[in-house]
């Protein structure tokens, strides 16, 4: 047997130091989004991301080097476990799955893994137009299907994710009134319906757990499923995330808590060992 | 990922219960998992369901043990060494109920347990007597208004058993480039808890060495056992042949209750372990022929 | 491009023997059958054999050594186009792959190819039980299927092969009235079902076209799709058949053919080439 | 199996007929075959349907020619060079029409015809409304009391194009090891006829060092050519990276009718053949870059 004993400490180097950094000062709304997705991933979570991804990809390297170090990614639905160099251009290309300990393959197995309910709990999802009750759209903009304003990309996995009993994160650098709306021309990834017990009555598990924007978290209220202010990032006001959203916004009663900022540690991650190159920007238009 | 797998074979083999449902990689004289189906019988597991594309051995040797009332499989056969005796009689008794199923007609009920689907369908088996004895195949029409398929519910085994070339202490599962057959492709997708024995443990940057040959990822390994020539005495191409002797020797044993019981005792439940064994069927030299792939006879 | 000049040259030497090789004198029935059975195989079928199947693999390295050096053989389900220094011990075992071109993997890839009604045109089947409408049955002797007075191996991949539109081709190298009976037991192989259409009106292609036997040759009668007479081995008589089925078996009209006496060149290939060590006697007791 | 499929690319595109419905193997920047898509164009192929899991410049510079009428597909993206501008422009003119499926809805649809299936089942794409308006869609309820699942309707393709890295002139296809994308597990078992082109053609000898990495057989290959740097400026792992300056060259054109044109004229139309079409491209210096990953930014 050749198990090196070094083996289990190896992928928690520097757990101890990012539980006693202080906040940092200089953080950017790109740290603040990636900190508070990466907190959403513990030890466990199997996670994979998709195409132009960089906020996810950023977060889930800054989870396994942080808190959850028995975080398992399956890097672009393709790589396990990779150990790339630094954040590459792309999120979906074979910089990213340097040193694998597997590659998947699409057909055969990666949707093995993923429709298997106890597998991939978590996807995060960028959508083009998101709905007060979750659902997403990278279809059409328009009211008719084949006769479309906006021809988007297209559903890809989106239109599985959201029907296959995922946890959904929607990440959005651009909260707007166009992209955050009342209901999506059309639903192609499935959030929480109509609202209510709707997407439970379809038989369907999982849904939208979090939105995470360049102003504020948002979550889901448990009963009429309606998206909910969770947090507000620090400097931005109610007012301003209601001016932003094509809808109003639920808020709870009492007061609105603040997005957690980001340590110096994972500011240091982030910029100097995750993303030295800034490639999280490019979602930021940079 | 740094979720340790890693156990001993004893200690693994208490993920199975009494009355699971316990799919077994085999075909014919190929790629058992024997060590850990030789830790099922020692431990006295009672009642198991086996599921298997093509069981040779360990069917038999689980038969004879009184392990088994139910199979769910396309075959048993041990190929050029007979059927499967001790199985075949405990069938004809009534001590094991059989659901007999085409091969495409197993890998769409495993497909579709792999793939939380209800069923998945197939164009086997249509004409054959197998459907209509069978609860779990129904003939449904086509919706697109084709040619109607026969419906294969579901089936998640509680139990997957595995036998592979690597892996590391994390379960994350190597095979070398060989013929992979499909308990392999699906039946560890398709199970609750995956148990892993192992050529070898590695450390996991070995397998980073060679990313297309691994091919279950940790996250789906319940237990790794390392148990070398863990496939014995089934062949586990490329490292080594089946035993001619040693199946010889067992179809032979099984012609009789009491030779079946000694034959159990010494190879199956006397040796304390791996080692013991080996020692038993022939040592270091034995397994140096296997390797040469010079006992095929 | 390396290409070398002899790569097409290769599979077809001693074509110009087999054709002007005098009939065998000193033949065995086992030969006879596997240049029978070869004769059913040519340029552009592709082939697969199963377990214990000696006669079948030994046919086919006949056919791409003499007349059908483009049939396309996936040994054991598993090897294509490999090269065995002779036939060995088991027709499912890694000695038989030597050399192969691929490995097909059997859940994703062998079934693709098989239930594609273009691949794999043609598939040899070895019962224990055969009727005179081509069904066929390695399930159970008895009448109840849960009280087996005979548990057999079971249905593998005939359960499969005889819905799915293949030309069947059975081989039996003991021909006996409770191997060739008139009903069988149970149907784990779909022949021609009931007779007649009753196979067709399913929807299902192919069916059972011969029955090579250590007697004779056997077809099916178009119409009724009854078990037919086509030719004897030289020295077998009608009445010897007919006392070794379990039911009439149709006769012709006219004056029945004998079954083709191998070539010394075959006979050579089988003995000395192909399989010197006698494994096809394997299916004869031997 | 000594049939040879070798031909040239102009030969084999023949096999292609105006309004056949093309799978081409793709994921945004990955693995296209674009020496076989360039003669498509050059051969003014019309109302051909394309499908595609994820496509990327292959179905862009079809659209601008004119070939396409129609798309099968789960996306249609650049990734990070952003959409395909002529595509999304000629969807919204209404003179290509989609069909959007997901990646699971796409690969049962194509699954189900590689297995003369009329239908394969998903859990995906429920509650969304890509499912009302296909009817190649259909909801279906479990014959086993369970969930309702989504029959998505057999897809035959006419012809599937798809890049490797070797293979034989008997058509036999290797893969180096690397990603696998869906297009090529189960894409060119769906088509009625395949062509393959390929970095390099090499005698069978060489393939049979590696069977695991043959992963089509020849007998399902009705052409294959010899195509270097097939892939370009798509990426080829491992051999090379996508060619990001050709990317953004053409997504600057693919703003203007007239520098589409002149692009066009240039990169697809223009060159004879593969040799000249690398020299304008850049030739051997920018490929050994290309080899080299060097130009991801």
């Amino acid at each position: 047997m050749s198990v090196s004993p070094t083996a289990a400490a190896a992928p928690s180097a520097g757990a101890a130091d990012w539980r006693s950094s202080p906040p940092a000062n200089d953080y950017t709304v790109d740290e603040l989004m990636i900190v508070a997705l990466s907190e959403c991933f513990v030890d466990g979570d199997q996670a994979c991301n998709g195409m132009a991804s960089f906020i996810p990809v950023t977060a889930f390297q800054l989870a396994l080097r942080t808190h959850a170090p028995d975080l398992v990614w399956l890097a672009g639905a393709v790589g396990l476990d990779p150990q790339p160099d630094r954040v590459p251009a792309s999120t979906l290309e074979a910089p990213l799955w340097r040193n694998s300990v597997m590659y998947v393959e699409q057909y055969g197995d990666f949707w093995n893994f993923a429709l298997n309910g106890r597998w991939l709990q978590k996807f995060c999802v960028g959508a083009a137009q998101l709905d007060k009750f979750g659902n997403g759209n990278n279809s059409v903009i328009g009211a008719e299907y084949h006769k479309p304003r906006v021809r988007l990309p297209g559903t890809a996995g989106l239109g599985d994710m959201g029907s296959i009993g995922k946890q959904l994160y929607y990440w959005n650098p651009n909260h707007n009134p166009r992209a955050i709306v009342d209901r999506v021309d059309f639903v192609s990834c499935a959030g929480w319906l109509g609202g209510g017990d709707e997407r439970r009555a379809l038989g369907l598990a999982g849904g939208p757990e979090l939105v995470i924007t360049n102003l504020c978290v948002m979550d889901f209220e448990p009963t009429s499923r309606h998206m909910r202010l969770k947090s507000l990032h620090p400097g931005i006001s109610i007012e301003q995330v209601q001016a932003a959203t094509g809808f109003e916004v639920l808020v709870p009663d009492g007061a609105i808590g603040l997005t957690r900022v980001p340590t110096e540690h994972e500011v240091h991650l982030i910029r100097h060992v995750i993303d030295p190159d800034g490639m999280r920007l490019r979602e930021f238009g940079k | 990922m740094a979720q340790v797998k890693l156990t001993s074979v004893a200690e693994a083999m208490t993920l199975v219960g009494d009355g699971d449902v316990v799919a077994i990689q085999n075909m014919a004289t190929q790629a058992a998992p024997m060590g850990l189906v030789r830790e099922l019988i020692r431990q006295g597991r009672r009642d198991l369901g086996a599921v298997c594309l093509v069981g040779g051995i360990p069917i038999d040797w689980l038969a004879a043990a009184g392990c088994l009332n139910r199979l769910i499989g396309a075959a048993v056969s041990m190929e050029q060494f007979g059927l499967c005796q001790r199985y075949r009689k405990a069938v004809e008794a009534q001590q094991i109920r059989v659901e007999e199923l085409s091969e495409t007609a197993l890998n769409a009920r495993l497909g579709a347990g792999a793939r939380n689907l209800p069923f998945l369908p197939t164009r086997g088996l249509i004409g054959t007597d197998l459907i209509a004895i069978n609860d779990n195949l129904v003939m449904l029409d086509d919706p697109f208004g084709g040619l109607p398929v026969v419906a294969c519910r579901a089936l998640v085994p509680d139990v997957a058993l595995i036998h592979c070339h690597r892996a590391d202490r994390y379960g994350n599962v190597q095979y070398e480039p060989t013929a992979l057959w499909p308990d392999l492709g699906i039946m560890p997708k398709a199970a609750t808890r995956v148990i892993v024995s192992a050529e070898e443990i590695v450390h996991t940057d070995v397998l980073r060495r060679n990313p297309d040959r691994t091919v279950l990822p940790g996250f789906m390994v319940d237990a790794v056992v390392e148990i070398p020539w863990g496939a014995h005495p089934t062949s586990f191409n490329p490292n080594y042949g089946y035993d001619t002797g040693m199946h010889l020797a067992w179809t032979k044993a099984a012609r009789d209750d009491d030779a079946t019981a000694v034959f159990l005792e010494r190879y199956v439940t006397g040796p304390a372990n791996q080692v013991e064994y080996l020692d038993r069927v022939g040592g270091a030299s034995r397994m140096a022929a296997l390797a040469r792939w010079e006992i095929t006879a």
